[in-house]
């Protein structure tokens, strides 16, 4: 066993540990955003460690395949977040405001501006 | 084990008609009568691509140095007509989608039972 | 009780249709003279094509793909027509809201490479898996992309209806071409090259690069027609 | 060599294709061009029928390979006469409906003519096609087609018959490739020729699953009973033509994959009797309910229901004169119809209802076309000098010679009450007072309408007054239908192998 296969074993690991946690997330956690930050930021390291650790697995025998995994783990860490964003963002539009616990008026910032907004398209 | 797995993957596709017949027959809104259709596809799609396995085949495409691999190939067949069925039952979900929004601007409501001549 | 009579006649189809399939067996070669062996056969000694579906579906079943495209095609110009209004009963309301600068300048990153990559899965479709459908389809995605983060993105329809008949007057052309040539609809007159190479295989690598390329004006025209679906 | 069997389908797809484009040059090309391919279509089918009647059954395969392997149209005597009906239907509705859209837009009229002659391409396809899958698609095809004539107007109700029928269409097609499924599971072949020399290897358990899901499966297009709710709200909802060529063409091409899955590919003896039981069921429910219809289009299409449950009776009688009798409903039945369906959908032009107690006293404003509706009428209820008598007749030989007196007697008993509500419509059109509030207002045909209606009506005399024009074609085709061992011959030994 080369330290290549090594290597790319315990990505494997850490990947499939991340997507298991992703996973748990979304299923334990109360509301929209909680469930998005454990399904996307979880799920984008599990993807990538997943993706990095077959390319190692494979690098000795067809480099090529370490180069396809780079560009594809660029992608993820493109498109993930973008679409987590997205996702958001969409369900604040929508009126479903995170659940705060905190006495603090100014923890969710987000609202104020997204209600200024609001008062200058009826404006 | 090998037994148990044959049950799972006919069992699974058998069960995916049958959860789509059920909703096609009782549910009541028009959308969800839509996703029975496609449930209904997926489980055929399913049934159809588990007749071409083979254990322990592989994909049929001759990669350069195994041009001799047929025997040791899955039966390309039915991933042929799976695809060929996978852009037809789109086809006929894109149509119905698209009678279901004119039903919706001409009723205002996707409930089967408020529109009139669709119970029979 | 009408869901324990629907519940019942489930039951019943179920139980034979499982019965008919658990007798099948799973994962051994089940008849001997199928037409499968052939296909593995001729398509390496005689088409020259590396990927065995698409050979299929090309060559062997082309017939078929040709209707599958007219299905689309169908299907397109139906939900025009069925969803079609005169023009002075069209409302205003657009359904989308505008998406934050995050989302416009990454799809703007993803969006070339999108198209790239649907590009190379129907131009290799005869080599590696994929091919004219899968392509079209990533395509498509592309500009569903493209809709959704800029929500005054314009598809001209003129240019849509375009690519899709003319890809479609192409892939009929070829197969008239075969006939004229050999004898057959859809026969093959070009040389078929060599295995593994990407100018091999004659008309199918043609073809289904005209699939792609009217598959995604199909999808992304049937996307667009919805989206921009006024209420 | 006058063509090929397989530029029946690819030169209409062509067209499809192309109308978008020649549409933007000059906009009467959409109107024009589709009526171009369908005469294209009607005589090309008629020379190879001619071209098949000298030298036997053409089969041509395509992409250069030979029948079990590749796809492969088969243009026999049965076949081509099928073949033949449904694009000189096609062309018929395409000339009745020429000027039909002009008052509406660009978009729709051009959509309506790719429709029209794609369902006519997809029914040729079901009839000429060799192979199972292929047929599916073409089934595809026609439905999608079937689908959007249906739902045409914007301004009826349509969508809710369009919806309807694609449910069940949807539905049926799914038991079709899980019938598809089984066979190819069993047998490793798709082409019928191929199926219909294994099956005698087939285990019974699946040949009947098999028959029984791809009996569901086409029924819906053939109209049996429990699946033709589709029929009467498709036919009232979409636009006149339609309806004639839903009756015309769409269950002419279910009927024959009905038939060529019980008499070629499965050799059960038992299905021949199920025929019989389906058809003689679908006949006395759809007739009865034909009776109490109050709007004219419901009970034209109840009353096609009928004719289509007698033809399968017809054929379940599975000799050599029930297939005659058969095929000659079939194509008294295609010519009759439409004939009604173009008459009766000028008497109620102007009504919003189209109910039958708004035709009173017409046949004084619009003497033709109420005429030929008479016509047409006595034609399909079996009146003696007319084309209807000579299939009903042929029926009842051959129900007698196999000694099936059930079936005559119902059969009479059916051809009593179609006389009744057949001529109580042909009663009000001629011999009630017009009234003013409740009749509607006539409209004079247009000329290429009554063109395609005189047609008809010709055809209809003819057949009536000289039988002997057709009896030689039927009883040809019959014979090619019965002979299941010459298919399979046909079919397997093409002779050439690969071209190339």
């Amino acid at each position: 066993m080369s330290i290549f296969e090594i290597i790319g074993a315990v990505f494997l690991l850490i990947g499939s540990i991340f997507l298991f946690l992703g996973g748990l997330g979304i299923f334990r956690m109360p509301d929209v955003y909680n469930r998005l930050q454990a399904g996307t930021k979880a799920t984008t390291l599990g993807g990538m460690s997943l993706i990095l650790g077959v390319g190692f697995l494979m690098v000795e025998t067809n480099w090529a395949w370490m180069v396809k995994a780079i560009i594809i783990v660029i992608f993820i860490a493109f498109s993930n977040p973008i679409s987590s964003h997205a996702l958001a963002r969409a369900m604040y539009k929508r009126k479903r405001y995170p659940i705060i616990t905190s006495k603090d008026e100014n923890m969710d910032a987000y609202r104020e501006v997204n209600e200024n907004e609001k008062k200058e398209e009826d404006a | 084990m090998y037994k148990f797995l044959e049950y799972g993957v006919y069992g699974a596709s058998i069960l995916l008609i049958l959860i789509g017949l059920y909703a096609v027959l009782t549910k009541k809104s028009l959308i969800k009568i839509v996703i029975g259709l496609s449930i209904i596809d997926g489980g055929i799609h399913l049934l159809l691509i588990t007749i071409g396995y083979l254990r322990q085949g592989t994909a049929p495409i001759f990669s350069p140095g195994f041009e001799n691999a047929a025997a040791k190939m899955v039966d390309p067949v039915p991933q042929a007509l799976v695809l060929t069925a996978i852009v037809i039952g789109f086809g006929v979900t894109a149509v119905a989608l698209s009678l279901v929004i004119r039903l919706y601007r001409h009723h205002r409501t996707l409930q089967i039972d408020e529109i009139k001549s669709l119970k029979w | 009780m009408r869901k324990f009579l629907v519940i019942l006649i489930l039951a019943v189809l179920g139980f034979y249709l499982f019965e008919a399939f658990s007798g099948l067996g799973l994962g051994f070669p089940r008849f001997e003279h199928g037409v499968k062996d052939y296909y593995l056969d001729k398509t390496v000694s005689e088409l020259h094509v590396a990927n065995t579906v698409t050979s299929i579906v090309v060559s062997f079943r082309g017939f078929d793909t040709l209707g599958e495209v007219t299905v689309l095609f169908l299907a397109v110009s139906a939900l025009g027509s069925v969803l079609y209004k005169r023009r002075h009963d069209v409302g205003s309301r657009s359904i989308l809201f505008a998406s934050s600068g995050i989302v416009r300048s990454g799809s703007k990153l993803l969006f070339p490479a999108i198209i790239l990559l649907g590009v190379y899965i129907f131009i290799h479709g005869h080599l590696t898996p994929g091919g004219g459908f899968q392509g079209g389809a990533i395509i498509a995605t592309g500009f569903l992309l493209m809709l959704l983060a800029y929500e005054n993105f314009r598809v001209s329809h003129h240019v849509l209806s375009y690519v899709e008949s003319l890809a479609g007057i192409i892939f009929v052309v070829i197969g008239l071409l075969g006939f004229i040539d050999g004898g057959t609809f859809l026969q093959n007159f070009l040389p078929s090259g060599i295995l593994n190479e990407l100018f091999s295989g004659g008309v199918i690598g043609i073809i289904y690069v005209m699939v792609g390329f009217k598959v995604a004006a199909e999808l992304t025209g049937l996307i667009y027609s919805v989206l921009h679906e006024k209420d | 060599m006058v063509g090929s069997p397989v530029l029946l389908i690819a030169v209409p797809l062509l067209a499809a294709f192309v109308i978008p484009l020649i549409g933007m040059i000059w906009k009467e090309l959409v109107r024009i061009v589709p009526g171009l391919v369908l005469a294209y279509m009607l005589v090309l089918s008629v020379t190879l029928l001619v071209e098949v009647n000298q030298n036997g059954t053409i089969v041509e395969t395509i992409a250069g390979w030979k029948a079990p392997w590749g796809i492969n149209l088969v243009y026999s005597n049965l076949t081509g006469l099928l073949a033949t009906i449904i694009t000189t239907l096609g062309f018929l509705v395409w000339m009745f409906s020429y000027r039909f859209k002009r008052n509406v837009d660009f978009e729709p009229a051009k959509k309506y003519f790719i429709f029209l002659m794609m369902l006519v391409a997809g029914a040729t396809g079901i009839v000429i096609t060799g192979d199972i899958f292929n047929q599916f698609v073409f089934i595809e095809i026609t439905g999608i087609s079937a689908y959007a004539l249906t739902a045409f107007y914007t301004g009826r109700n349509s969508a809710e018959a369009a919806f309807k029928y694609l449910m069940m269409g949807s539905l049926a097609s799914s038991f079709l490739l899980i019938a598809i499924a089984i066979i190819y599971s069993q047998l490793g072949t798709l082409n019928m020729a191929e199926i219909a020399s294994k099956m005698h290897t087939m285990d019974p358990v699946f040949k009947v699953i098999a028959l029984i899901f791809f009996i569901t499966g086409i029924g819906i297009e053939a109209e049996i009973f429990p699946l033709n709710g589709w029929a009467p709200d498709a036919y009232t909802e979409a636009p006149g033509p339609i309806g004639a060529a839903f009756a015309g063409v769409v269950v002419k091409a279910g009927i024959y994959a009905v038939i060529r899955m019980v008499f070629t590919l499965f050799d059960i003896p038992a299905a021949h009797d199920f025929l019989i039981t389906i058809g003689l069921i679908t006949l006395i429910v759809a007739e009865s309910t034909a009776l109490r219809q109050e709007k004219l289009k419901r009970m034209l299409a109840y009353s096609s229901i009928g004719q289509m449950g007698l033809v399968l009776v017809a054929f379940g009688i599975g000799t050599h004169a029930g297939v005659f009798a058969a095929l000659f409903l079939m194509l008294n039945h295609a010519v009759i119809k439409p004939l009604l369906f173009f008459s009766g959908s000028y008497l109620v032009f102007n009504s919003k209802e189209k109910r039958i107690s708004e035709v009173n006293g017409l046949g004084k404003f619009m003497p033709y076309t109420a005429g030929l509706f008479a016509l047409g009428s006595f034609a399909i209820v079996g009146l003696p000098p007319f084309a209807g008598f000579w299939s009903k007749l042929s029926v009842l030989t051959a129900a007698a010679d196999e000694g099936l007196l059930l079936v005559i007697a119902l059969v009479l008993i059916v051809s009593v009450i179609e006389i009744v509500y057949y001529f109580r419509v042909v009663n009000r059109i001629f011999f009630q007072e017009y009234n003013k509030e409740e009749s509607v207002v006539p409209h004079k045909p247009r000329f290429n309408a009554i063109i395609a209606m005189t047609v008809l009506a010709i055809l209809i005399l003819v057949i009536g007054f000289y039988p002997d024009a057709v009896t030689g074609m039927l009883h040809s085709a019959s014979s090619d239908l019965l002979d299941k061992s010459g298919y399979i011959d046909n079919v397997l030994q093409v002779g050439q192998s690969l071209i190339r």
